[in-house]
């Protein structure tokens, strides 16, 4: 493993890592789904770097693709999907109004 | 407090972990299986991709549990979504680019779908990879034209025709008196698309299975109902 | 130059790490959608782990490019395990998210508490107990009033 | 004919991949396909039990030799549990026609043969799949049992088992790191020398909390009451009789096979005794049957714990011995619990409404308290004389422990039987009173005859339990069994 | 396989179960679960020699499950009991035949359960009586309990509110006796009275005190020593009349047969003596003698409280209780001759008093103490047989239980355990309060309007009480009698056995011969009535109402006698704290069970119960694995 690719790595797991703090602290339920799809994106590439090829593939396709659009639509379902965050005030901490569907 | 007791216990346990974890020998795993795996799989498997040769042969009944679980999901999520097909309040339809270029798109995806599932013994990818790929070839229209369903019936017929032709094919070696989901016919020709005998036709049920079971979970969640 | 950190520590750490996320954000989250966000981190750390304990140093992508002898691969086992883990995972995220949103359709809110406590209450319902709370939880735990949403939009609005 | 043995396994995936399309023509036929796979699946176990194929023999799929591909292992404790699963899969098959009886039948096969492939399977990761396959088809059924409230359990169940899932992927991997290996046959091979240190332990526990979701274990049982009371009494009674005893089966052969380390065993007594205490202490406040029996059934799950506590084939025989009686009462409640589910006060006089269902009733009761010469009495025997041997002050609490829930199981389970006999409540009619529902009375019946038939033959079934948990604590001959010829260990 | 005397025994009582369960709607089901009891009863009979110093008898069936071998025998201890088990069962059970039947039937009583019940327990008892090892002695003890269950639990109402709180009471004790029994078989490696003859010899000192403590408690709950006794009065007292006669005659006896086998034949009543409780004198024996003597004091002043005359008798049941253990704590020949004696004297006057009071709850439609009185100029038969009763039971000659008592109370004095000696006779004065009351608010005084017109009770119910009271006091004149059994009993436990003859008891240290003592009472009864007669004899029959108080004449309307609040000023002195306190800490029990009971629901309902449960998992790791 050359040095470039040390460096790499240590950015994605900040990446990564980062992500997944993120969804738990943002309010907005967009943002969530949005950190959240990064979590598997950057796992793909820490995969590739890993030599698993198969498995960086089927994470991307699946884990930051499919999931991700399994998320996104069910909170429209729910009623969650509010872009701009004003009404829905839902993350770690605070909980009580998840804001109103919007259709 | 309660997130501090959250944040401390989270620390704690993933620094436990670390702790246990250092422990081990990385980048030098024991190879026990795996090395034996690496030396036997393309002579018994006739597959290049050795993942692949895992995934289908050595570990081919993890594979159908795993098909068996996202069926179940599927089937889960469809009992508790219900069946009603009412629909399409308030996706807005797709733009000009979506639908025509979802239009376009669909043969392209549907080709690079079984192009994966076909080529998964050989190099990376397969049945689950072109699987979803094959699940968004048929649902980027649905994106575009709400009020165009997927056709349920088509859907579950693929999915369980699939299923039930991976045990199949299990079952038919068994029948040959090897054992089940033993893989036949491998040809002594690594690299090639015939090589590894049954898994391509495996990884093709998977495949399929794979693409239908997600298009119909995705096509479930899509719908709106009035009622919401 | 190289950075004075290894490979090792940086790979752990972030598997454990997402799994440690995850699991306190199932474990702290009052929201049932953010729980099936953190359960999908935790999982995302747990395929990581596994990857790690097939890696091997210097080794190839377990694909046989040339026959015959072949430079050293890393596992393959645990690859395949992960492509199982993989689907398991976002069949069961899948169907976690439509039971959401029967919930969310039937109950009207995803907030932990008050998901259990209007479960409690219908169970208690359809086996027709009667209801007497005093009896069922102590004074400190009786639920409040539930607040009016604008009075808790205006407060979360300041804080 | 051994061969045969992988077809309980697949055919009911077969069948409930079909099933969708088969119903979709004619649901008369497709009615009859779930019933006839699981029949023909417990003929195929019957048949391997009554030919006397030397037990226990071990079989690859796919032909891949053990360390290698996955193998199943089929020894007397496998058998019979994979037996019991196709037996109660039929007799807790949802016979129900409505528009979705197709993924209800379908899920119920997935069920059966996710629980035959946790009886069968020998290999670590493959069991984890067929764990989380159980785990999938339970969520459905729960869910499919229809009032918000059983989304709400499901979902809760599903978050549970999902963190549970999560700890069994990270022990997994901890193990592979280890090792390299997921045979468990392997793996006890090298188990000696390269788990028996902190990381083997942190891997166990690991697996254990992730198991013991299902297993009610103690801190991770949070789903039971909620999920008995929300979910049909068919699919309780299948989750309390059968599943939680297939993730024990898992703990087991770990325990058995893998892990000696005493603070494993040490960690589950405890664990088992707060079970003990939790669940029976918080059935003696329940309100309603159904949550009675699912606190009754974390109560006695923890009692199996603490058998499983005891390393040695005592230990075990105590363990089999509680389970499959605990199986055979718990589903037989459940299935009274169909119609008398609702608050224990409303059964005020029952007894006249349904007399049998009553009798069954406190003959179960009597068993579960351990009243002689009913089987639970020797299965509780077991367990204390096996107890009392040994020699950590901490076996004693268990046996205290054990001693004084009984008390209160006994306690809580006569209230009932005494409101079920009393005269009913004024201006209720007798007729007005609940009644379980014919089918599942039969079945209940069914379930109080076999118990009957235990108690008769007493003997020779303590024999044979004895027998197969010597098979059972063989670690040797496990090992050799699977990996006969191989040569796989190096 | 060769039917023994004792498979006989067992199976004629299998078949009386038999009988009652497919017969037992029909009428004469009565008559031929009594007949059937009398062919038990010869049976029984033919095994007389083990009365007499006999070979014990085994049965022929063995049963040999999870390596635990299960057999049934018979000796003396066994025989002596079931002697007064099946005595008890063919009187009560003939007590029950005829009218009692029929007002019972008629008042929607069920009477198919009543016999089946009653049958089981006898069936029960005899297998308890037989057990061959101490598992077949769980099994017995377990079925004992169940079936008493069902006899208590079968009148509905407050007997299943008594009963739910007497299993409750005995499933703890089985609970401890199981524990004990799983020590047992751990250090004896076999559950063979052999084996623990031998290994009970060389166990440790810490060993043992559990054992004693396990099996002391488990036993002592079913003979209802304190504190455990608050079970037993209210659900003997509620059972139906002829039941409370067999229960209260024999139930709790069965507790005192399984110490007697397990503490004193098989643990050795010296092993015990050795067992010293740290700081202070005494040893687990005297602990035993004085768990004993409280339990003669504390429930006899209750029992001289209550206004239900079947509770009062069913409180002296446990008191009673008390002098047997006593006997047999202090271990020499007098003593525990005169606690076994104790056991069948007991029975039979403890029978004839609550066939007594059952005829008059017969008869008068209530058993309220307050209510009743005068009734001896209606039922001058029950009135004598209850004298007869509480005469035995107050330890007064010339009645049987004088001479146990005596015994008791001469071994005590022999042994020099003087406290103990003063203590019991303290209840043996509660006892005679007590007892007195019983007679007096129900037959002396003033008769009441609503009784004047009360019959004697029937023929069906007064012979079986006629029958109990001439054995009461037959054997009181010749307590040679029941000594004989005793005394083979005494030699089958290992105890020393007494000097007995026809009349009492011959020592050294002390002789009874009740023929003399008899003798010489009623001489001097006989005296005093030459001495009446010879000075004029003049005697006047009176009415009851031909007196006056106050000043006034009596009227059938006016109650001149108060039996409510009777003993008011003694009660006053000692009343209600101590049975208040055992039943605080009863309900702090209780309390407890239901405070944890509440938090363990509690923490199953939180709705983030994961985040502590996982916690708490994830402490357990940090601590194991750091």
């Amino acid at each position: 493993m050359t040095e470039i690719e040390l460096w790499i790595v240590m950015l994605l797991a900040l990446m990564v890592l980062s992500a997944a703090v993120m969804v738990l602290l943002v309010k907005n339920h967009v943002a969530a789904v949005a950190a959240a799809s990064v979590v598997p994106l950057g796992l793909a590439l820490l995969f590739v770097l890993m030599r698993a090829p198969d498995v960086a593939m089927t994470e991307a396709a699946v884990g930051a693709g499919l999931s991700s659009l399994i998320l996104a639509l069910a909170l429209r379902r729910l009623g969650l999907w509010q872009i701009d965050g004003v009404k829905t005030r839902t993350n770690l901490i605070k909980t009580q109004s998840e804001g109103h569907r919007n259709a | 407090m309660r997130n501090l007791t959250g944040l401390l216990f989270a620390g704690g346990l993933g620094f436990m972990l670390l702790a246990i974890a250092s422990g081990l020998d990385f980048g030098a795993p024991p190879m026990l299986v795996g090395g034996a795996i690496q030396a036997a799989a393309p002579q018994e498997t006739g597959a290049t991709n050795i993942v692949t040769s895992v995934v289908l042969g050595y570990r081919g009944i993890d594979t159908l549990g795993e098909l068996s679980i996202l069926f179940a999901a599927a089937a889960s999520a469809g009992l508790v979504l219900g069946r009603r097909h009412t629909t399409a309040g308030t996706l807005t339809e797709g733009g000009f680019v979506l639908k025509h270029g979802g239009a376009m798109l669909f043969p392209l995806l549907l080709t690079i779908g079984f192009y994966i599932i076909f080529h998964g013994h050989l190099t990376p990818g397969g049945g689950f990879q072109g699987g979803v790929i094959l699940a968004a070839a048929f649902f980027l229209p649905l994106l575009a034209r709400p009020g165009a369903r997927l056709h349920h019936g088509m859907l579950s017929v693929i999915e369980g025709f699939a299923g039930s032709s991976f045990i199949l094919i299990g079952l038919a070696a068994l029948s040959e008196g090897e054992a089940f989901l033993q893989p036949m016919l491998v040809q002594d020709a690594l690299g090639q698309l015939v090589s590894a005998g049954t898994l391509p036709l495996l990884y093709l049920a998977v495949g399929l299975k794979v693409g239908a079971e997600l298009a119909g979970l995705l096509s479930h969640l899509a719908q709106t109902e009035s009622e919401v | 130059m190289m950075p004075d950190i290894s490979l090792e520590l940086i790979l752990y750490t972030t598997a454990l790490g997402l799994i440690s996320i995850g699991l306190a954000g199932v474990v702290l989250s009052r929201h049932l959608f953010r729980m099936v966000l953190a359960l999908g981190i935790a999982e995302a750390g747990a395929n990581l782990m596994l990857v790690l304990a097939g890696y091997r140093w210097d080794a190839v992508a377990p694909i046989l490019t040339t026959l015959g002898e072949h430079p050293p691969m890393v596992d393959p086992v645990p690859q395949a395990m992960v492509l199982t883990a993989i689907v398991i995972g976002v069949g069961i995220q899948a169907l976690a998210v439509s039971i959401l949103i029967r919930i969310r359709q039937r109950y009207g809110t995803l907030d932990r508490s008050q998901v259990v406590e209007r479960m409690d209450a219908e169970i208690a319902d359809t086996a027709s107990i009667p209801r007497d709370v005093s009896q069922e939880s102590p004074l400190g735990e009786r639920p409040l009033p539930s607040i009016p949403d604008s009075t808790v939009e205006i407060r979360g609005g300041h804080s | 004919m051994s061969d045969l043995i992988v077809l309980p396994l697949v055919l009911p995936l077969f069948g409930a991949f079909l099933l969708p399309i088969v119903m979709r023509t004619s649901i008369s036929i497709g009615a009859w396909i779930g019933p006839a796979i699981l029949a023909y699946g417990c003929w195929i176990l019957g048949d391997q039990w009554i030919s006397g194929t030397t037990l226990p023999f071990s079989l690859a799929i796919g032909g891949f030799a053990p360390p290698m591909g996955i193998n199943l292992y089929i020894d007397s404790l496998a058998l019979l549990f994979a037996f019991a699963v196709q037996l109660l899969g039929l007799l807790f098959w949802p016979f129900k026609i409505d528009q979705e009886t197709a993924r209800r039948q379908a899920l119920m096969l997935l069920l059966v043969a996710a629980s035959t492939g946790l009886a069968l399977s020998g290999d670590l990761f493959n069991l984890y799949v067929f764990y989380e396959l159980v785990a999938v088809a339970t969520f459905g059924l729960i869910a499919a049992s229809g009032g918000s409230a059983a989304y709400a359990s499901a979902i809760r169940y599903l978050i549970l088992s999902g963190i549970g899932s999560v700890l069994t992927l990270l022990g997994i991997a901890l193990i592979y790191s280890q090792t390299g290996t997921l045979n468990l046959a392997h793996l006890a091979q090298l188990a000696p020398e390269q788990l028996n240190n902190k990381l083997g332990l942190t891997a166990f526990l690991t697996i254990l909390i992730g198991v013991g979701v299902k297993a009610e274990l103690f801190p991770v049982n949070t789903w039971v009451p909620e999920v008995y009371a929300t979910a049909t009494s068919r699919v309780s009674a299948f989750l309390a009789g059968l599943v939680s005893k297939l993730a024990l089966l898992i703990i087991l052969r770990l325990l058995v096979l893998i892990f000696h380390q005493p603070e494993a065993i040490q960690v589950m007594l405890v664990l088992g005794i707060l079970g003990v205490i939790s669940g029976e202490l918080a059935a003696w406040r329940a309100k309603d049957m159904r949550r009675m029996l699912a606190f009754s059934s974390i109560g006695q799950l923890g009692m199996i714990f603490i058998a499983l506590a005891i390393p040695e084939q005592g230990g075990l025989l105590a363990v089999l011995a509680l389970t499959f009686h605990h199986l055979l009462i718990k589903s037989g409640l459940f299935m009274l619990a169909d119609g008398w589910g609702g608050a224990i006060e409303k059964l005020r006089g029952a007894a006249k409404r349904s007399p049998l269902a009553a009798a069954i009733f406190v003959l179960f009761s009597l068993s579960l308290i351990g009243m002689p010469p009913l089987p639970g009495f020797w299965a509780k025997f077991t367990l204390i004389t096996q107890l009392a041997a040994q020699t950590s002050p901490l076996y004693l609490i268990g046996l205290t422990v054990f001693l004084l829930a009984t008390v209160i199981e006994a306690a809580y389970l006569l209230r009932l039987a005494a409101l079920l006999y009393g005269p009913a409540a004024k201006d209720t009619p007798i007729d007005t009173l609940a009644k379980p529902a014919g089918l599942s009375l039969a079945t209940a019946s069914l379930f109080g005859i076999g118990l009957l038939a235990a108690a008769l033959f007493i003997a020779p079934v303590g024999d044979l339990l004895n027998h197969v948990a010597g098979q059972a604590a063989n670690t040797d001959l496990y090992i050799n069994t699977v990996l006969a010829g191989t040569g796989g260990s190096q | 396989m060769t039917l023994t005397l004792l498979d006989e025994l067992l199976l004629f009582s299998g078949v009386t179960v038999l009988v009652a369960m497919l017969l037992g709607r029909r009428l004469p089901a009565g008559w031929m679960v009594t007949i059937l009891y009398g062919i038990q009863l010869l049976a029984l009979m033919k095994m007389a020699p083990l009365g007499y110093g006999g070979e014990p008898i085994s049965s022929a069936l063995t049963f040999e499950v999870m390596g635990q071998t299960l057999s049934w025998r018979f000796d003396a201890l066994s025989w002596y009991f079931a002697l007064i088990t099946l005595g008890s069962a063919l009187l009560s059970s003939w007590y029950a035949c005829g009218e009692w039947e029929q007002r019972f039937r008629q008042s929607g009583g069920n009477l198919w359960l009543f016999h089946l019940a009653m049958t089981l327990n006898v069936f029960s008892m005899l297998i308890l009586l037989a057990s061959g090892d101490l598992l077949s002695l769980f099994i017995g003890w377990e079925l004992v309990s169940w079936a008493g269950f069902l006899l208590m639990a079968m009148a509905g109402g407050v007997a299943t509110k008594a009963a739910m709180r007497y299993i409750t009471y005995a499933m703890a004790g089985a609970m401890a006796i199981f524990g004990g029994i799983a020590l047992v078989y751990v250090s004896a490696g076999s559950l063979q009275y052999e084996a623990i003859l031998t290994a009970a010899s060389q166990m440790s000192t810490a060993h043992l005190w559990m054992l004693v403590i396990l099996f002391g408690a488990g036993f002592g709950i079913k003979m209802g020593l304190m504190p455990f006794h608050l079970w037993q009065a209210p659900a003997y007292a509620e059972t139906p009349g002829p039941g409370s006669a067999f229960l209260g005659a024999i139930s709790s006896r069965m507790g005192l047969f399984a110490i007697l086998l397990v503490l004193v034949k098989l643990f050795g009543i010296v092993n015990i003596d050795s067992l010293k409780i740290p700081f202070t004198l005494i040893d687990a024996r005297d602990l035993l003698a004085w768990i004993a003597v409280f339990t003669i004091i504390f429930p006899t002043f209750t029992a001289m409280k209550q206004n239900d005359a079947r509770q009062l008798l069913a409180w002296h049941g446990i008191g009673q209780g008390g002098y047997m253990l006593l006997g047999l704590v202090v271990a020499d020949a007098m003593g525990a001759a005169g606690g076994l004696l104790h056991v069948f004297n007991h029975a039979t006057y403890q029978a004839a008093l609550f066939m007594a009071v059952t005829a008059v709850i017969h008869r008068t439609g209530t058993a309220d103490l307050n209510k009743l009185g005068g009734l001896v100029v209606r039922m001058p038969l029950t009135f004598m047989v209850l004298l007869v009763g509480i005469i035995g039971l107050a330890g007064l000659p010339p009645m049987n239980g004088f001479v146990s008592k005596w015994l008791v109370y001469r071994s005590l004095l022999n042994e020099g355990m003087p406290l103990l000696f003063v203590a019991a006779v303290i209840g043996t004065l509660g006892t005679i309060l007590s007892v007195y009351k019983l007679i007096h608010n129900i037959f002396l005084g003033q008769l009441r309007i609503e009784h004047d017109n009360v019959k004697e009770a029937p023929w069906s119910m007064m012979i079986p009480m006629l029958i109990l009271a001439a054995i009461i006091f037959i054997t009181g004149l010749l307590p040679g009698i029941p000594l004989a059994w005793v005394a083979s009993v005494q030699q089958a436990v290992g105890l020393p056995v007494s000097d007995y003859t026809l009349g009492g008891v011959e020592s050294a240290s002390g002789s009874l011969d009740m023929i003399w003592v008899i003798g010489v009472l009623f001489a001097g009864f006989g005296i005093g009535a030459l001495i009446f007669y010879f000075a004029g004899g003049r005697s006047k029959r009176v009415h009851q109402l031909d007196n006056y108080a106050g000043g006034h004449f009596l009227t059938a309307d006016v109650r001149y006698q108060y039996s409510d609040n009777f003993y008011a000023g003694l009660m006053h002195l000692i009343g209600g704290w101590y049975r208040g306190s055992f039943l605080w800490l009863e309900q702090s029990v209780k309390s407890l069970v239901e405070f944890l009971s509440l938090g363990m629901q509690g923490l199953y309902r939180r709705a983030n119960a994961e985040f502590y449960l996982l916690s708490t998992a994830l402490f357990v790791i940090a601590w194991v694995v750091i």
